[in-house]
């Protein structure tokens, strides 16, 4: 195809203009700038992260977020924790797409215990695994329009987003925060009927990312906004540790799903893992599109061919989990989830790090926010997605 | 514009953390203190503090782990306060302090370890370092830029200073915040203000002595439910 | 003509009291209409529901909130100015209206330079914006009020280009005489439609609506307000009345100018003389003076319905991408319809 | 790159806005007017914890292991007539107190998981927020009443090998 070959091209000059931009504000004459603070609070944040940025008329010179305004500290608290009450509290660091977040915890849990979940159990966690990806990123694509001005497409995707939460809802009793997953397997079965209504709500999803692609994507106006916009080269977004999508727009092919093997369903399911060669913003946002298509996909085969069987493995009521260490991370819908548990035998972890997605993420943004203007902070961040919980944590 | 079918790395995940190990190895000498692969799993290795990012260095050039995951601390004091259930009306519960590192073992009570990962050989390597009474160690960003926010949050949650750092200014914490908050003496507050309710237990009959644990047969969880019962019904 | 006489303070009360209608009547609609139910439906929900059948009174409701809302002001604020900038937007919105002919008879002046009234009163109000975002001393509503004084000028001069092109095919700058050319006309030789300029000078009125849409500011342009960006802009810190008096100009001002694209390029109150086989209008001018306007009407609805479309579609520009996009296309190609109309004119 | 003659994406928008008006004003809008009417929540819904109390021996199992401890439980022994007629008389667990605190509850569900008696139940009511923030602590007259409430547990999908639980 000859567009991959201009995007290159259109990739380093974006980064060429992006250094030369730079060496621009340092030479010109100094006007007296403008502190704007984006945040605490601003519609452009979801959350409460604070931009502070110095403007020179309407360009960026320096900018450095600041984050901690939702600081709860869920490191210390795994501490004082047991392992099954653990659950609980990861539900709530990327809030949107919750179900994933029990998952990498619950498997390392299980790493350092030896016992892996039946193969229902299994399948059922990737399908779930994949709604609530489905449930985060729609939410992204219909934010992506309000943070550009267009007001309809967050309600469309607050419309088709609700599908998606009936479905977790009605597997896990949980709308938002479903601690669903145990330690060996899952808290209960499907419930019948289930999986003809994800069917169906999979096709109504399919037909949201056309509209979405109609809407927002196709659109001359959203093109001109994201195109060139906020370029990562992959060099840099591997140094950041940038994850997910953000790192796949750089045309970095990296998926933990395809590229470790985890006891989980990805392995027997047919799936694309998109890259885009540009890096910008738009490239961000398309790869969303496309992966939110793929999850509906995914889903599709797994239901398919979910196996009879239990959903729990034997392990004891009381978890004591044996010393050691383990790293797990999937890919989430944000990118990269892993933690770090460390145990030491006892009910709770002795100390568990959680690497979120969000916060390599936006640690790109002083670098990536210099030279551009107000109108390119938002869409840039916005193509970014974070969740402040994803950050603070 | 991908591809699909690019092989499950999990296959020669073995030969290549040995393969990492033994470049670190050559690349550090005896900087290497300690090693360990887990197979079909994950490896751990342990420097020394002053070739901390001597290592970054070997891991990015060497041995091709381009991708940075993460970089932290761990104190490995055992925390006094335990999960914060003491009954605040008996005295202090005695509670070991004894320093134990985890693996690769290690000296000193904090140790700052990190991740870092191969986009395309698809492994990674846990890399630790012990540190001194200074809790000194040398930054990483000239490694791996991304290490910034990490070293930021490591030195405002646990107090380790990372030199060469240009901006260790706090991230989370309002500027002058006293203490590390992650450090295990640093007591958790949400657990102290109010008692724990699962410390009250069923008052004894008028006249009859305080039950001991495991007295009271049929109300006692860690009876009914403990030993190899599934937990699956 | 009226049989009634009525003495000069009498005809100006009338024409005050009329005004005030003809503005806020179609900007009551509006928002019922378009912004709650329209959108609404648009995004899949019913909208306002509770408050009246079907939520009609929830306009009133709403302007009851307002009212009874605290009127702060920012202490730092240049507190004259402030008060005074909600008040210049919305007098330009009375002065637009007063050239607008309803009907045969029924405007409230009938102005030889119509057009170029309309085209200046206008940009007053960029003088209330930009004094509004300086006056309210936050960082925010400066940015705004700059980026609407820097658009709106911008798009002044297509809206001008556009309108020249009419102003050459009806020979004449006076809206009512426009109005008489459209209906009156003929398009080679065919006269089964009029001359509705929209079929003529199609090109002059997408230019015209584009610049609306930006004079407007609404999205696509919607920057000086942008609320993800610059949390409402230059009205970030207008609150209660003042911002009532904000919301009303702008759903006024849509409905002005929908009025006056429909003048100049829809034929206005009329229809095709053609229809009815009149030869002029003086036989039925006393009931098309009171059918004018309900024809006006439906015809301004039917612009602002293409203008909510539009903003409720679309995500919004850069600043620099839209003055790009004003100075690179819209002039050019407004000077080359002035150009082709010309030569047209000249050779017809 | 070559330009495809195509429907512009402006244009492509414009019909997915005018798409959606037509099919609410035809179909009817996706939304639910709320105090008027109401979506049923799914049966698993975790909406509120209801208690029999019959059932509850006063075990503080769900005390220990709820993570925000927010239940609280008082009881105290009482000797209660003997099963069998010429029996001793049995101890038992009286229950004074049971307080869930939904202020702080974060729903996971715990509680219930563990309880080993079938004393707490979840329930998919939601309608019991409350002005005053200490009227969210549930004393157990009132999580008793919510057993009303409670649903029989959804039949499971094929390929289950359990039975249903609460």
């Amino acid at each position: 195809m000859s567009v991959e070959t201009m995007l290159g091209d259109r990739q380093k000059l974006a980064y060429i203009a992006a250094q030369a931009a730079d060496a621009r504000l340092n030479v010109e004459l100094e006007t007296e700038g403008m502190t704007l603070n984006i945040g605490p609070q601003h519609p452009a944040t979801h959350g409460t992260l604070r931009i502070i940025c110095r403007l020179d008329g309407e360009q960026v010179i320096w900018a450095e977020p600041s984050a901690g305004y939702m600081h709860r500290g869920y490191e210390k608290l795994t501490e004082v924790r047991t392992f099954p009450q653990v659950t609980t509290l990861v539900n709530r660091i990327d809030w949107l797409g919750s179900f994933a977040n029990e998952v990498p915890f619950i498997l390392a849990a299980e790493k350092l215990m030896g016992v892996e979940a039946p193969p229902r159990a299994q399948h059922i966690r990737t399908i779930l695994f994949e709604l609530s990806r489905i449930a985060n990123v729609s939410l992204f694509l219909g934010d992506l329009g309000v943070q550009m001005g267009a007001i309809t497409p967050v309600f469309m995707a607050f419309r088709d987003r609700e599908y998606v939460l009936n479905l977790i809802e009605g597997a896990t009793g949980g709308r938002f925060h479903p601690n669903f997953d145990r330690i060996g397997g899952l808290f209960n079965d499907l419930p019948k009927g289930w999986i003809d209504e994800t069917r169906a709500t999979m096709k109504k999803l399919r037909n949201f990312c056309d509209e979405m692609d109609a809407l927002l994507f196709g659109n001359e106006i959203f093109q001109t906004r994201t195109r060139g916009i906020g370029v990562i080269p992959s060099e840099i977004a591997v140094q950041y540790g940038l994850s997910g999508p953000n790192l796949r727009a750089s045309g970095v092919d990296y998926d933990l799903r395809r590229d470790q093997r985890l006891p989980l369903a990805w392995d027997k399911v047919d799936f694309k893992v998109w890259t885009h060669p540009d890096g910008d913003s738009f490239a961000r946002c398309w790869i969303r599109l496309q992966e939110t298509r793929e999850s509906t996909l995914i889903v599709d085969q797994l239901l398919d061919t979910i196996p009879a069987g239990p959903i729990m493995a034997k392990v004891p009521r009381i978890i004591k989990v044996p010393e050691g260490e383990a790293w797990v991370s999937t890919e989430n819908p944000l990118g990269e989830m892993g933690y770090y548990v460390i145990s030491k035998g006892d009910l709770g972890p002795f100390r568990v790090k959680i690497r979120s997605a969000s916060f390599n993420n936006i640690s790109i943004v002083p670098w990536l926010l210099r030279g551009v203007y107000v109108p390119d902070v938002i869409t840039i961040l916005a193509s970014l997605y974070f969740i402040l919980g994803d950050i603070d944590r | 514009m991908s591809s699909a079918d690019t092989p499950v790395a999990a296959l020669a995940g073995d030969a290549l953390r040995e393969r990492a190990v033994d470049q670190l190895r050559s690349a550090l000498g005896d900087a290497l203190i300690d090693s360990l692969v887990k197979p079909g799993d994950d490896v751990w290795v342990r420097v020394r503090t002053d070739a901390w990012r001597a290592a970054g260095l070997a891991l990015r050039d060497t041995v091709g782990l381009d991708y940075f995951c993460f970089l932290s601390a761990i104190d490995w004091m055992p925390s006094p306060y335990g999960r914060g259930e003491d009954d605040p009306t008996q005295p202090p519960a005695e509670r070991s302090t004894e320093i134990k590192q985890g693996y690769t073992g290690g000296e000193t009570r904090f140790q700052v370890f990190a991740r870092v990962c191969s986009t395309t050989l698809h492994f990674g390597v846990n890399i630790k370092a012990d540190l001194g009474d200074d809790l000194m160690v040398q930054s990483w960003i000239p490694c791996y830029t991304g290490a910034n926010w990490h070293e930021r949050e490591a030195h405002e949650m646990f107090g380790i200073n990372f030199a060469g750092h240009p901006d260790l200014r706090n991230m989370y914490l309002p500027t002058g915040f006293e203490g590390h908050p992650m450090r295990k003496d640093f007591p958790l507050l949400a657990r102290m203000v109010k008692p724990w309710p699962g410390i009250v237990d069923v008052e004894p009959l008028p006249g009859e002595p305080d039950p001991m644990p495991g007295d009271t047969a049929e109300t006692e969880p860690a009876e009914i439910d403990s030993a190899g019962e599934s937990g699956g019904s | 003509m009226l049989a009634i006489t009525i003495p000069y303070w009498g005809q100006s009360l009338l024409r005050v009291l009329g005004g005030i209608v003809a503005v806020l009547l179609p900007a009551g609609t509006i928002v019922y209409l378009f912004l709650f139910k329209m959108m609404s439906f648009m995004q899949s929900r019913l909208g306002p529901m509770e408050a009246g059948p079907y939520g009609s009174l929830q306009l009133v409701a709403e302007v009851g909130k307002w009212l009874q809302k605290e009127d702060i002001m920012p202490e730092r604020a240049d507190h004259r100015i402030f008060k005074m900038a909600p008040l210049i937007v919305l007098t330009s919105t009375f002065l637009l209206i007063a050239v607008v002919p309803f009907g045969p008879d029924a405007w409230f002046t009938n102005f030889d330079v119509g057009v170029f009234y309309m085209l200046a009163v206008s940009s007053v109000s960029v003088l209330g914006i930009l004094i509004a975002g300086w006056a309210s001393a936050n960082k925010y509503s400066l940015l705004g009020g700059l980026r609407a004084a820097g658009q709106l000028i911008a798009y002044e001069l297509p809206m001008v280009l556009a309108v020249i092109g009419v102003v050459i095919q009806a020979g004449t700058m006076n809206l009512q005489q426009i109005v008489f050319a459209q209906n009156a006309g003929e398009m080679f030789g065919w006269n089964g439609l009029g001359n509705p300029y929209i079929l003529t000078q199609f090109v002059g009125f997408c230019v015209f609506m584009v610049a609306v849409q930006a004079e407007l500011t609404q999205a696509p342009f919607d920057m000086p307000i942008a609320e993800s960006e610059l949390v409402s802009g230059y009205m970030t810190e207008y609150s209660g009345f003042r911002f009532l008096i904000f919301f009303i100009a702008e759903f006024a001002t849509a409905g002005v100018f929908a009025l006056v694209a429909s003048v100049l390029f829809l034929g206005g109150w009329g229809v095709p003389f053609s229809w009815f086989g009149w030869k002029s209008i003086d036989g039925v001018a006393n009931w098309m003076n009171v059918v004018g306007p309900i024809i006006m009407f439906s015809k301004m609805m039917l612009l602002v319905f293409l203008i909510m479309w539009v903003r409720f579609t679309y995500p919004r520009f850069r600043e620099d991408q839209l003055q790009r996009f004003a100075w690179k296309v819209l002039i050019p190609v407004s000077l080359a319809n002035i150009m082709v109309t010309a030569i047209l004119k000249v050779v017809f | 790159m070559a330009l495809k003659p195509k429907v512009p994406g402006l244009v492509k928008g414009l019909g997915v806005t005018l798409n959606t008006m037509l099919t609410t004003i035809t179909k009817g809008a996706n939304t639910v007017q709320y105090p008027h009417e109401k979506e049923a929540p799914p049966i698993r819904a975790r909406g509120v914890i209801a208690l029999r109390e019959d059932n509850c021996t006063s075990c503080m199992l769900c005390v220990r292991s709820c993570p925000d401890w927010c239940i609280y439980i008082e009881a105290h022994k009482e000797l209660a007539p003997p099963r069998r007629a010429g029996g001793a008389p049995r101890k038992v667990n009286r229950l004074e107190r049971f307080d869930i605190d939904y202020a702080l509850c974060m729903y996971c569900g715990i509680c219930v998981e563990v309880c080993p008696f079938d004393a707490l139940f979840w329930s998919p009511e939601y309608e019991y927020s409350e002005p005053k923030i200490a009227d969210l602590l549930h004393d157990k007259t009132k999580l008793g009443e919510w057993m009303e409430t409670v649903p029989e547990a959804p039949e499971l999908e094929a390929g289950a090998d359990n039975k249903g639980k609460k």
